[in-house]
């Protein structure tokens, strides 16, 4: 037998056990990969976090309403694109000023939220309302989200965003860049909400058992709509941190992030079968992706044997994960 | 003995489930106060028939008046509302959270800071405890999730939350198959309790002594249709036992209960 | 005048050279007669497979082919010829079965072209051709940016003080192409040059070299297809060089080509010239091959209408070859 | 009320929905998409289904005992390129040939299945034996299987498959290619075994209660593992179509397969929550999705907006499938 | 009355969970063709001990002695290789096939043509008809998933399929809690009859009396610990409640009862 003290220790570190196999990770790449340990590749891999991270925020939560939506890759793309063709200055950007200058800021923000609104509008009408397959309808989304991109794009660049947008992705605020500032602020935010606010409890327990939920009186129907559109909303703000970042967008700015999202999103600790999970381990997720990914673009194998390489170090993660079942049966 | 007044009458209420006529037209009423135990085989309607008045389901047909006015309920939320509370005979928690969650699922207490309304665990935690101890249950860590509890473990929480929330009717569909005894006891004490506060309660029950010892008036449904309805004191469980499997013929309809002037044991 | 119609199997409209492709081959072929439907592919092979199969029940005058892959679509260029229709290729040569025509830039070449030009770059910058040049690929297993390589490793061989640093974007993303350059900064801050094997890809690599605190020239760069957006790059100076794949000439040759294509007569081996750039036309082994050649654009001809980035589409029609 | 007869009638058809919206869609088609109706582009609708149909056997298979499998079109592109180096001429193919020559039939099937069962084997493990989530085992795989094919092809391709085996792609039965007659097949035997025997009745039993399952003394562990076994075989033979259809092996062959395969099996009444499906539905579903790329193909529309057609099709051919439910309950 | 040989002996079972110690020590034998009451408060360890008996759980320590030898089933496959069978507290049924599949979940009816098993669906609806019947369940059609089936329809499945299978030990799990009147007396019955045919039966519920219908002994288990084991004609319930809910000390073990001469009632 384990004495309590001992015991709530040994909890603690499975509770928390991404952010010890984070920790681990990047220990053995710092010691690795030449070049690794230093602050700016640290920062580096909190910056490519940004997108990933920003669209798992929305995705785990619908995940733990026991839903799911595949749909905010090309969402993001769109929000991108939409607010590249307004506000960029060449390529298919319009160049759209404002004065006083600044405004561009909360307009673009409010367009690409909008435009994810919408999207996420539009999926919840159908599952809600029209009781469609989640899985079916946001794979159309996806397909047409970025169907829309192509039409609008003609399938060309928008180029050069204004100064007062570059600001985000140039400024450092504790060597790290501002786009991701957004992206972990919006994460604690969410975090927050889902642990202590009975919005972010109704979700668990939709997702736990819905019929139970809708038997208690919480009206999910209603909270499910909610969460689509801010999954769409938030999947906006990631195609505006993206647009930021690269200076415009491309016709298929983000192609395969969806499917680094739901890794990021399974390896955080969140249930595709909904009911379980929490932010900051999805967090966790992110950064274990990005700091492999990054160890990959340092290694300098040849590039004929990156996927095979990331494909195995995502399985030695989650395997580490696994380990936490074992200990628990030791426990007992 | 005062006569009492209808809280709830359902008048000829039907429910088709595609080819299967689970109710074929049922109709009784349900007094201010009083304690109704809804009897009869497995797969009479019973359950069917609660799920209709707490909003769970549409009838195919027929009428719902709930004091005084005709209702249809869309939701359980909407039933909630009216102050419908519902046990259900499968049981309705979400076995992915802890016990404090499902006490207060869908009525947690917030306190708001900033306009935003954050959960108070500690009071909800304290006020399930308490609940869970009056209940005689032992339960080893409020903080567990409910999967990891035994069945009557599930049922003492699944019992006892509603009576958080008062209300003017209760269903209670099977709240004791998978109770102690102990915990029994207590909990047709608390259903005296309750009637004496002039609640409505409806326990569906295949126990005949736990109906005999609370209930006011027997319904029988068989095969979808009301089989007897009789006052408790005008009948035994011989013969109530008879009209749940067809071997009396039925008998006829009794009114309301009235008031009994004890209180609860 | 009404000739038929001709089918245009495009890859993927997801890259600029791709979605430019489609209006210069529906204008001039157009011009020559012919009514341009195009499809689609999306980047997937057997999406293009499937389309070859319902265009050949379509019986139209001619098929022209960008091919997702290389050499996957074999069978069906067979089955098509089998069928009585011509089979033209456009800007990814097929060498493993015989077509009726095809347009390329030559993507080996363009490697090439870019060595050149990087051997240059690296001369005026370091005083001798020596330095750390970070390569971008598009997707490793696009044979694509493949050749591009092969004919830059190549021709880059000659040069032991460079070092060649090769990272793939995976799936030509600009987002992953602004990953590696970040991260390469900071590994490698001595990097000369960079050189990414799509304008588009190059957008984000700006990005990130202005986010890293770079002013223009600070690091080389060096792209190659000549998207509208590398010219708009070479003209703020974040870009050296960016070597063009003659889109509108490469278009207009399948065109004056055209009728002699359907008509099956013979094509005669020669030089022609393609809206001003000298094509030469050879028999090979696949069939006829007209070859254009690419040129480097730098801040000194950036203007110049003739490349396609910069969207004047010819205004004179194309005529076909006598 | 509804007569018992009309009754049943009506739920045949609500039952079997997928093929009817399928004839009704060919039909609208045929109608307004000039050269839709011919022979010859019913035979390509049939034969363009042979791959994503031959993956969605075994993804429905697995998904009905409740798991997932997101690495079979990594599976396929591997088998293809594994038997395209080694059988196909040029290219990276090392052009190996046996004499008899058709003897490169079966031992180029029996690589090719081997490869699939290997991977699938190795799934199995992680899954049933390191417990392992099956959604991030199959992901890694999904990146690492892709990145072993470019790996073992450097990005390049195989060409020319021997003739024996290109017979498989040009002679036709029926005018359809034999290629679609091997996954036809193969629909019907697995249809058959996952309803007429106790190994497809188990797998319905542990992907609707893998619990009850396990203790009524089913041996739900061997039974996952034969699946994915199974699944990764059957991710092989496609493997080997598409060889053979392709008369070689492409680095990205194959790209994007995997969600139409997810679409076709849910549109075809698979559920992704497990133990609801059958194989016959799922076919529709794969024709289904083929036939709207072929209209498309057909229709002529400006190439930018096809993929904003292909999505709201998909769309609306599943907003049909959902009517079944309102027609259920007007029903009672 | 001879005195009968022990099946199976427990001998210190413990198991915990995490923190929590569920059986803490649990020692006593079950004869052949004994029917053994296992009584106990909610929680108190009851369905953990079936589970371990029935492989589906390990235990943290202690023996198992079936047919005089120690074993530990590794799983519920292996000890029904055994002759152990198991009706669960939690119906172990899956919802999404219909009643006949349920039925012979695991242990379907085949016929082998060209060495492939065949699932003969005719027999199994007819053999499951005549089960369903005999019990005095009524289910409206044996092709309807069992997600449509009323509580009492679901326990008369779980309850009557391991009839089927013969078996040497039966072990119940509250079978009763959702069954009607009528279900429940056959059910009792069914008891009997097994137990005369030397199975060996162990049936936990809530309710004395059903216990005592049908119980040679009963042990009572408080807190993980054995609080009484008592023979059914040297006790009473009021006797065996108190030992439920601690207020009685713990009376000396009983040994396994003797075998009635009298066959089932
Ligand atoms: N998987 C588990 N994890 C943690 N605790 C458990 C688990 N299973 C059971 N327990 C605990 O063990 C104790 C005994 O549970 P068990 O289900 O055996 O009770 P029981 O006697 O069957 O009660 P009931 O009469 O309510 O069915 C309970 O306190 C329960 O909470
Ligand atoms: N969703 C449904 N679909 C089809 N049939 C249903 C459905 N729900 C209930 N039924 C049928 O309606 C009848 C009545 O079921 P109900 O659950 O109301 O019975 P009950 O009286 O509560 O029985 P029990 O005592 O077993 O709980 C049963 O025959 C049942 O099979
Ligand atoms: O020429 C084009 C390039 O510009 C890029 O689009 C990749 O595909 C090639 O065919
Ligand atoms: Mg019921
Ligand atoms: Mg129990």
């Amino acid at each position: 037998m384990v004495s309590p003290r001992r015991r709530a220790a040994i909890e603690f570190v499975l509770d928390n056990l991404v952010w010890f196999i984070l920790v681990a990770v990047v220990a053995i790449f710092s010691f690795a990969v030449p070049n690794y340990f230093q602050i700016g590749i640290f920062a580096n891999i909190i910056e490519q976090a940004t997108f990933v991270g920003t669209l798992a925020i929305g995705l785990s939560l619908l995940i733990i309403a026991g839903y799911m939506d595949l749909s905010i890759e090309s969402v993001m793309a769109l929000s991108a694109m939409v607010i590249g063709i307004l506000f960029a200055a060449s390529g298919v950007g319009l160049g759209i000023t404002l004065t006083p200058e600044w405004l561009v800021v909360p307009v673009s923000l409010a367009v690409a939220l909008a435009v994810g609104a919408v999207v996420g509008a539009t999926n919840a009408f159908f599952v809600v309302r029209l009781k469609m397959n989640a899985f079916i309808v946001t794979l159309a989304a996806y397909i047409w989200g970025r169907g829309l991109v192509v039409a609008l794009s003609g399938g060309r660049s928008a180029q050069e965003m204004p100064a007062a947008l570059r600001v985000f992705a140039i400024e450092r605020f504790l060597n790290v860049p501002l786009i991701a500032w957004v992206s972990i602020v919006a994460t604690l935010a969410f975090a927050f909400v889902l642990r202590k606010t009975p919005f972010g409890r109704h979700l668990l327990l939709i997702g736990g058992n819905p019929v139970a939920a809708y038997r208690a009186g919480i009206r999910v129907d209603r909270l499910t709509v909610i969460t689509f559109i801010l999954a769409g909303a938030i999947a906006g703000l990631a195609g505006w941190l993206l647009a930021i970042r690269t200076s415009g967008a491309t016709a298929n700015l983000g192609v395969g992030m969806l499917f680094q999202t739901f890794a990021a999103v399974v390896i955080g600790g969140v249930s595709l079968k909904g009911g379980v999970g929490s932010l900051t381990g999805v967090y966790a997720g992110v950064l274990l992706l990005s700091s492999i990914q990054t160890a990959i673009n340092l290694m300098g194998m040849p590039a004929h044997f990156t996927q095979l390489i990331q494909g195995a170090m995502v399985l030695a993660a989650v395997l580490l994960d696994t380990m936490k079942l074992q200990i628990r049966k030791k426990l007992a | 003995m005062t006569a009492r007044e209808p809280l709830l009458s359902l008048d000829g209420i039907t429910r088709n489930f595609g080819a299967i006529e689970a109710l074929r037209g049922i109709t009784f009423e349900i007094g201010k106060g009083e304690v109704v135990a809804l009897l009869g085989d497995n797969g009479a309607g019973k359950s069917t028939l609660v799920k209709i008045i707490s909003g769970g389901l549409e009838p195919s047909g027929g009428r719902l008046v709930y004091e005084g006015r005709e209702v249809r309920f869309g939701s359980p939320a909407e039933a909630k509302a009216a102050g419908i509370e519902t046990v259900y005979q499968d049981l309705s928690l979400c076995t992915n959270v802890d016990v404090v969650a499902n006490f207060f699922m869908g009525r947690e207490i917030v306190k708001r800071f900033l306009g935003i309304p954050i959960l108070q665990e500690r009071a909800m935690e304290a006020a399930t405890a308490k609940a869970i101890a009056d209940a005689g249950t032992r339960i080893p860590s409020l903080r567990t999730n409910v999967e990891h509890l035994s069945g009557g473990q599930r049922q003492a929480i699944e019992l006892n939350r509603f009576v958080h929330w008062g209300g003017k009717l209760v269903l209670l569909d099977e709240p004791f198959a998978a109770l102690g005894v102990e915990q029994t006891r207590r909990g047709l004490e608390m259903i005296k309790r309750i009637a004496a506060q002039g609640i409505s309660v409806v326990i569906i029950t295949h126990i005949m002594a736990q109906a005999f010892q609370v209930a006011d008036r027997m319904v029988v449904i068989r095969q979808g249709q009301v089989a007897g309805d009789v006052r408790t004191e005008d009948t035994t469980a011989d013969e109530v036992v008879r009209m749940i499997t067809g071997e009396a013929v039925k008998p006829p309809r009794a009114p309301i209960a009235e008031a009994r002037t004890t209180g609860p044991a | 005048q009404d000739k038929g119609t001709i089918y245009y199997l495009v890859p993927t409209l997801l890259d600029e050279f791709q979605t430019g492709s489609v209006s210069a081959i529906e204008k001039f072929m157009g011009d020559v007669g012919y009514k341009t439907v195009t499809l689609n592919a999306d980047n997937k092979t057997d999406v293009q497979q499937g389309q070859m199969n319902d265009v050949i029940a379509l019986k139209p005058s001619a098929i022209v082919l960008a091919a997702v892959d290389f050499n996957a679509l074999k069978p069906q260029i067979e089955a098509a010829r089998a069928a009585g229709i011509p089979v033209m290729q456009f800007d990814r040569q097929i060498t493993s079965t015989v077509s009726d025509f095809t347009s390329v830039a030559g993507t080996v070449e363009i490697g090439e072209v870019a060595a050149g030009e990087i051997e240059r770059l690296l001369k005026e910058k370091n005083g001798a051709v020596k330095g750390k040049v970070l390569q971008v690929l598009g997707d490793p297993g696009d044979p694509y940016t493949l050749d591009i390589q092969k004919g830059f490793e190549a021709k880059m061989k000659a040069f032991p003080d460079v070092t060649i640093i090769t990272h793939p974007a995976m799936q030509w993303e600009a987002s992953n192409a602004g990953s590696i350059v970040a991260d390469q900064l900071l590994a490698n801050p001595d990097i000369d040059l960079v050189f990414v094997h799509a304008a588009h890809l190059a957008v984000a690599a700006v990005a990130s070299l202005e986010a890293a605190g770079k002013k223009p020239g600070d690091v080389l760069l060096v792209s190659s297809n000549g998207a509208p957006v590398g010219l708009d790059l070479i003209r703020k100076g974040w870009e050296q060089v960016e070597v063009e794949q003659p889109l509108f000439a490469q278009a207009a040759a399948l065109a004056m080509f055209a009728d002699k294509v359907v008509g099956k007569q013979e094509l005669k081996p020669g030089s022609y010239d393609v809206l001003g750039l000298q094509g030469t036309l050879t028999i090979e082994s696949w069939g006829p091959n007209i070859k254009l050649p690419g040129a480097a654009i730098t801040k000194d001809n950036v203007d110049d209408p003739k490349f396609w980035g910069n969207m004047k589409t010819p205004e004179t029609p194309v005529a076909p070859v006598p």
